[in-house]
């Protein structure tokens, strides 16, 4: 796969049909990969694929620095190719300003991520040539890929009120869950505006807090999971698990998995007259 | 131990409308021991604050030979700014400083002065202008160029008036093409263009120079031109601060912390900076 | 005299210490970190881990304090002083290298005026010290001039000999005057002191190549080309225990307040941009350059000390896997070119 | 007196300024009582109520909120409330995933003409927090300032009741 994906990127450098590839390289450690941004076609031989592919490169789509490069040709991973589906319906990128480089994938992480673990998407659902054998996506059943949540779910309300603070009082405010979003593309974020200031900066509880549910709310019905905050949080904060209640409650409620369907309508920017209404009185 | 961050509290005692959202308040100690310790030399800054919504760094625009209150001038833009706006004469805020380094007033004695402004920097120049002015004996020609977008955009108009009005200074101003009004007395063009007609002298003087980048950029080759050497060109610079003392690490230039060994900085000094600013 | 102290006694000078008012901080586990926090006894430390994922920054520097509170009634104001921030405690098994980040970070708080919420806590804070008996790939202490046994910043060091013995050394006066107040809790020394279990931390790059290479090279296109990969958060300035940036921002009611110190860092976009949109570091490649800077260039100049104490954290944790002694060895192999050219 | 008998609950009320808050003035002109815990925060549209405004108002000390609007059909700029509708779906089970009691944040459709439901409503909320009790967990991490009387929040006879009594 390795090769093929090298001979791929070799040619759409050669043939100028991208200025970049946005792949995976090898890591610092064994257990790790990196971002790599290859120009040129003899450079190729710094991509690789393995298990440890676990970065979701469609957020160097937002980046000024990356962005700068050119038409970029991008690897991604049936979740990740979730995201430029998101991406192109949110009218931040175009179908023809990217060439989507498919890997098919079997699960990445060691051990393997929750993510790999009810996926239903191993062969992406949109590319511009596939590398890896073409599998059939089998969509997994609405109570298998949310079953991460019961155990939180069945908590009761002072239990879940305690375990967020607690994990929420760990927060730093480093940002990385959003500056590592693809999907967090905001200029400028709202924590970083000022008149008024709706996010309290500090990480006390109370900022935590509000950073916190806010991020993950604005990321309703429009996260696919990559679960990339999750990984990259430095204090080991549970950030999916947020993402992904609210995942299930748009699905449960809209009919609606982010960048599953191209054809879907947005959930958040759209409505249905007969939404539910239960809770309103 | 002293808290570092914290301010002395200040009474708003006057405030003037200088110019399209452009204000000067003038400060007295609340304590007035305070106020009788307080020392500072032209060209030094100061953290402002507003209670509820920060601190914001400006220049002391008094002269330190005046030392009955401080004056500062700002231009309403962020979130502080704004709440300064919103404040009212007996209103209180928090002042925090002098810090930096000053104007070297002293060594410029029996030389010709050159003041070279545009728009809202004026503030910053005003405190060394009226500190020269109050000691007027002890130098030779005073000049002092000043440019703005429009005639509104001027600040300190009616200080301007006074200056025009000395024998002893000679005024220049000017507005950008466009922003003069019928009556407009003044010179129309922008400040490196204004300077280069001016043609001050460089023998025996020092130039001071105060603006947007921009303009410092245009200014700098023309004091060239006329034969001005980097170390007798002095500017003051600005940077996002936070704490005003050495500490919070943004301020740098390289390696030049602009919130302690500046804000003044000859020309000489900033082209030995690198490109960061 | 030399002591020694047994890992059955830790439980015994952790309760001692307790006993006498002082709080207790030392590694423990939190599921898949280990972190510096209280710790009642010392079957909640653990001894297993390289590093704990914190560092001891936040003890003296924490993420967030207040260092002015406020009311506001009508036009009056009135000030209320920060309150017993500094707190009596002993902070047990840190790392050399984190400890070694203190005497260096004493100086940019002290520098012309001394930040008293951290000097405060300097002074209330001992810290004793465990030297690394293992390492990781991302450790380069040894390439920053330091090494997993060193001492200076500690109060007291511990270095392992036996599987449960520790031989015990006092480095300053504040350690000497612990280790007397608890003394019952010591050996006498220990015959296998001589046998030190200390890691080998492989030496990456030679740090005096580096800073005559970052005086000729403010412009170079490696600034851009490294960082690259990098999205500009804060993870990497906020677990260092050196990076001491900060802001302060008001959070207020209609009538109370605080004004409050918090963490920040070089590696956001909004970190210097003034209130009119200008950036003097506009973009990533500038910010990681200043990131460099700093630690290797500006604060020798300044402070005489390299900002940097080669813990690793910021390249374990990076999102992208930025590995900031991958970026020390390029700049040595870098400078080594241009000396052949020369 | 123990704070069981002490305790008003502090309510906050976004409402739509063409439907809601016309049904709590048609309740005030028709001199409908109901406990005046509620502090009421007049918008355009229940479209334009971003869900910051709800964690500010527990930011600063509610312990229990009320958002009402036009009935589906209804909205003053035809499509407000659907949007509204939307997010309430995910923003209220994301804060009970929080751990926030679901009574704290209540949702209704009272129209112009509604005035008894306002009343109606409005107290059931009123009563529902009371029962609950002060939100403590959010009330520990609210502390700002030092530490005294500060706010001027709390129900008190000069900053209540409407001028006409």
């Amino acid at each position: 796969m390795i090769e093929a994906l090298r001979k791929k990127a070799e040619e759409l450098l050669k043939n100028k049909t991208v200025s970049v590839v946005f792949g995976y390289g090898e890591g610092s450690t064994p257990e790790r990969t990196r971002p790599v941004f290859i120009t040129k076609p003899e450079e190729v031989n710094k991509l690789t694929w393995n298990k440890y592919c676990v970065y979701n490169l469609t957020t160097y789509l937002k980046r000024q620095e990356t962005r700068k490069l050119g038409k970029p040709a991008i690897v991604v991973k049936g979740c990740d190719a979730r995201t430029l589906i998101v991406l192109m319906k949110e009218s931040q990128i175009k179908r023809e300003d990217v060439y989507i480089l498919g890997v098919s994938c079997d699960g990445v992480g060691d051990p393997l991520a929750e993510k790999c673990k009810a996926c239903d998407v191993h062969t992406p659902r949109i590319y511009d040539d596939l590398i890896g054998e073409k599998g059939e996506n089998k969509e997994l059943p609405f109570d298998e890929r949310y079953a991460e949540l019961d155990e939180y779910e069945n908590l009761s309300e002072k239990e879940k009120w305690e375990f967020w603070q607690k994990q929420f009082e760990k927060c730093i405010k480093c940002y990385a869950c959003s500056n590592i979003c693809p999907l967090c593309f905001c200029d400028r974020c709202i924590v970083e505006k000022n008149q008024p200031q709706w996010i309290d900066p500090s990480a006390h509880a109370r900022g935590n807090l509000s950073w916190n549910v806010t991020r993950a709310y604005h990321l309703a019905g429009r996260c696919i999971n990559c679960e990339e905050c999750q990984r990259v949080c430095p204090v080991d904060i549970p950030l999916n698990l947020l993402n992904k209640k609210l995942a299930k409650e748009a699905e449960k409620n809209f009919n609606y998995r982010p960048g599953y369907n191209i054809d879907d309508e947005l959930a958040m920017s759209t409505y249905n007259e007969k939404d539910n209404q239960d809770f309103v009185r | 131990m002293d808290n570092i961050y914290r301010p002395y509290l200040m009474n708003i005692s006057d405030m003037v409308e200088e110019a399209p959202g452009v204000r000067t308040y003038r400060l007295n100690f609340l304590n007035e021991d305070e106020g009788k310790k307080f020392q500072f030399r032209a060209g030094q800054f100061a953290l402002y604050s507003v209670f509820g919504y920060g601190e914001c760094t400006f220049c002391i625009a008094s002269s330190p030979t005046r030392m009955d209150y401080i004056e500062c001038t700002f231009r309403q833009a962020g979130r502080v700014t704004n709440a300064l706006r919103e404040l009212n004469v007996g209103d209180t805020l928090g002042f925090r400083g002098p810090y930096g380094n000053v104007f070297p007033i002293d060594e410029w004695e029996g030389k010709n002065l050159v003041f070279i402004a545009g728009g809202i920097a004026l503030p910053p120049l005003r405190s060394v202008i009226w500190n020269c002015l109050d000691l007027r004996d002890k130098f030779k020609d005073v000049t002092i160029i000043y440019g703005a977008k429009t005639v509104a955009d001027l600040v300190y108009k009616h200080e301007l008036k006074e200056w025009d009005a000395r024998d002893d200074v000679n005024l220049v101003t000017t507005v950008d093409p466009g922003g003069e009004t019928p009556d407009w007395p003044g010179k129309v063009g922008f400040v490196p263009t204004v300077v280069e007609q001016a043609e001050p002298s460089s023998n025996n003087t020092i130039a001071v120079v105060c603006g947007p980048p921009i303009m410092i950029k245009f200014t700098l080759p023309v004091l060239e031109k006329l034969g001005f050497k980097q170390d007798r060109v002095y500017t003051t610079l600005e940077n996002r601060m936070k704490c005003g003392l050495g500490k919070c690490g943004r301020c740098n230039i390289g390696c030049t912390y602009v919130c302690k060994e500046g804000p003044v900085f000859t020309a000489q000094e900033i082209n030995k900076m690198p490109d960061e600013f | 005299m030399e002591k020694s102290l047994n890992k059955k006694d830790f439980d015994n000078f952790i309760t001692s210490l307790r006993g006498k008012g002082y709080k207790t901080f030392a590694p423990k586990k939190n599921n898949n970190l280990v972190v510096l926090d209280e710790v009642q006894g010392a079957d909640e430390i653990s001894l297993d881990h390289v590093i704990t994922n914190n560092s001891i920054k936040e003890f003296f520097f924490p993420k967030t304090e207040n260092v002015l509170s406020y009311r506001m009634e009508k036009n009056q104001v009135q000030i209320e002083e920060p309150e017993g921030f500094a707190v009596k405690a002993v902070i047990f098994g840190s790392r050399p290298c984190d400890a070694f980040s203190l005497p260096v970070m004493d100086k940019v708080f002290n520098w012309d005026c001394s930040d008293k919420f951290w000097v405060q806590r300097r002074e209330a804070i001992t810290i004793v010290t465990i030297a690394c008996d293992k390492c990781d790939s991302y450790c380069f202490c040894t390439s920053v001039g330091l090494a997993p046994d060193a001492k200076q910043g500690s109060d007291v060091l511990l270095t392992k000999i036996s599987s449960d013995n520790y031989v015990v050394e006092t480095v300053t006066e504040k350690g000497e005057s612990l280790i007397k107040e608890f003394e019952s809790v010591f050996s006498g020394p220990s015959s296998d002191s001589s046998d030190r279990q200390v890691a080998t931390v492989e030496k990456k790059f030679e740090i005096e190549k580096v800073k005559p290479w970052l005086d000729e090279n403010f412009v170079h296109a490696v600034w851009t080309d490294f960082s690259l990969k990098c999205i500009g958060c804060g993870a990497c300035t906020f677990v260092c225990p050196t990076c001491h940036c900060f802001d302060i921002v008001d959070e207020c009611t209609m009538t109370k307040g605080d004004r409050v110190k918090n963490w920040d860092g070089c590696q956001f976009k909004m970190f210097t941009m003034h209130t009119s949109g200008h950036n003097p570091r506009s973009t990533q490649g500038e910010r990681w350059r200043q990131r460099i800077m700093h630690k290797f260039k500006y604060y020798v100049e300044k402070f005489d000390s390299i900002l940097c104490v080669g813990c690793g954290r910021c390249s374990r944790v990076c999102p992208a896997d930025m590995n900031i002694s991958e970026m020390l060895e390029i700049i040595e192999t870098e400078a080594s070119q241009s000396e052949n050219k020369e | 007196m123990s704070n069981e008998t002490t305790f008003e609950p502090r309510i906050v009320a976004f409402l739509c300024n063409w439907c809601t808050y016309a049904g709590a003035d048609l309740a005030g002109t028709g001199r409908k009582q109901y406990q005046a815990n509620v502090r009421i925060i007049k918008l355009p549209c229940t479209g334009g109520i971003d869900p910051l405004f709800l964690i500010k108002a527990f930011e600063r000390g509610a312990d229990g909120i009320l958002v009402s609007g036009c009935h589906p059909g209804d909205c003053h700029y035809n499509s407000g409330n659907y949007h509204a509708r939307r997010r309430w779906n995910v923003f209220k089970p994301l804060l009970e995933f929080c751990g926030i009691n679901p009574d704290r944040i209540q949702f209704s459709w009272i129209s112009a003409a509604e005035g008894g439901k306002w009343v109606e409503t409005i107290n059931s909320v009123i009563d529902a927090v009371r029962v609950l009790g002060p939100f403590e967990g959010y009330q520990k991490i609210n502390a700002i300032g030092p530490e005294g009387p500060g706010e001027g929040f709390a129900p008190s006879s000069d900053t209540t009741g409407c001028e006409c009594k």
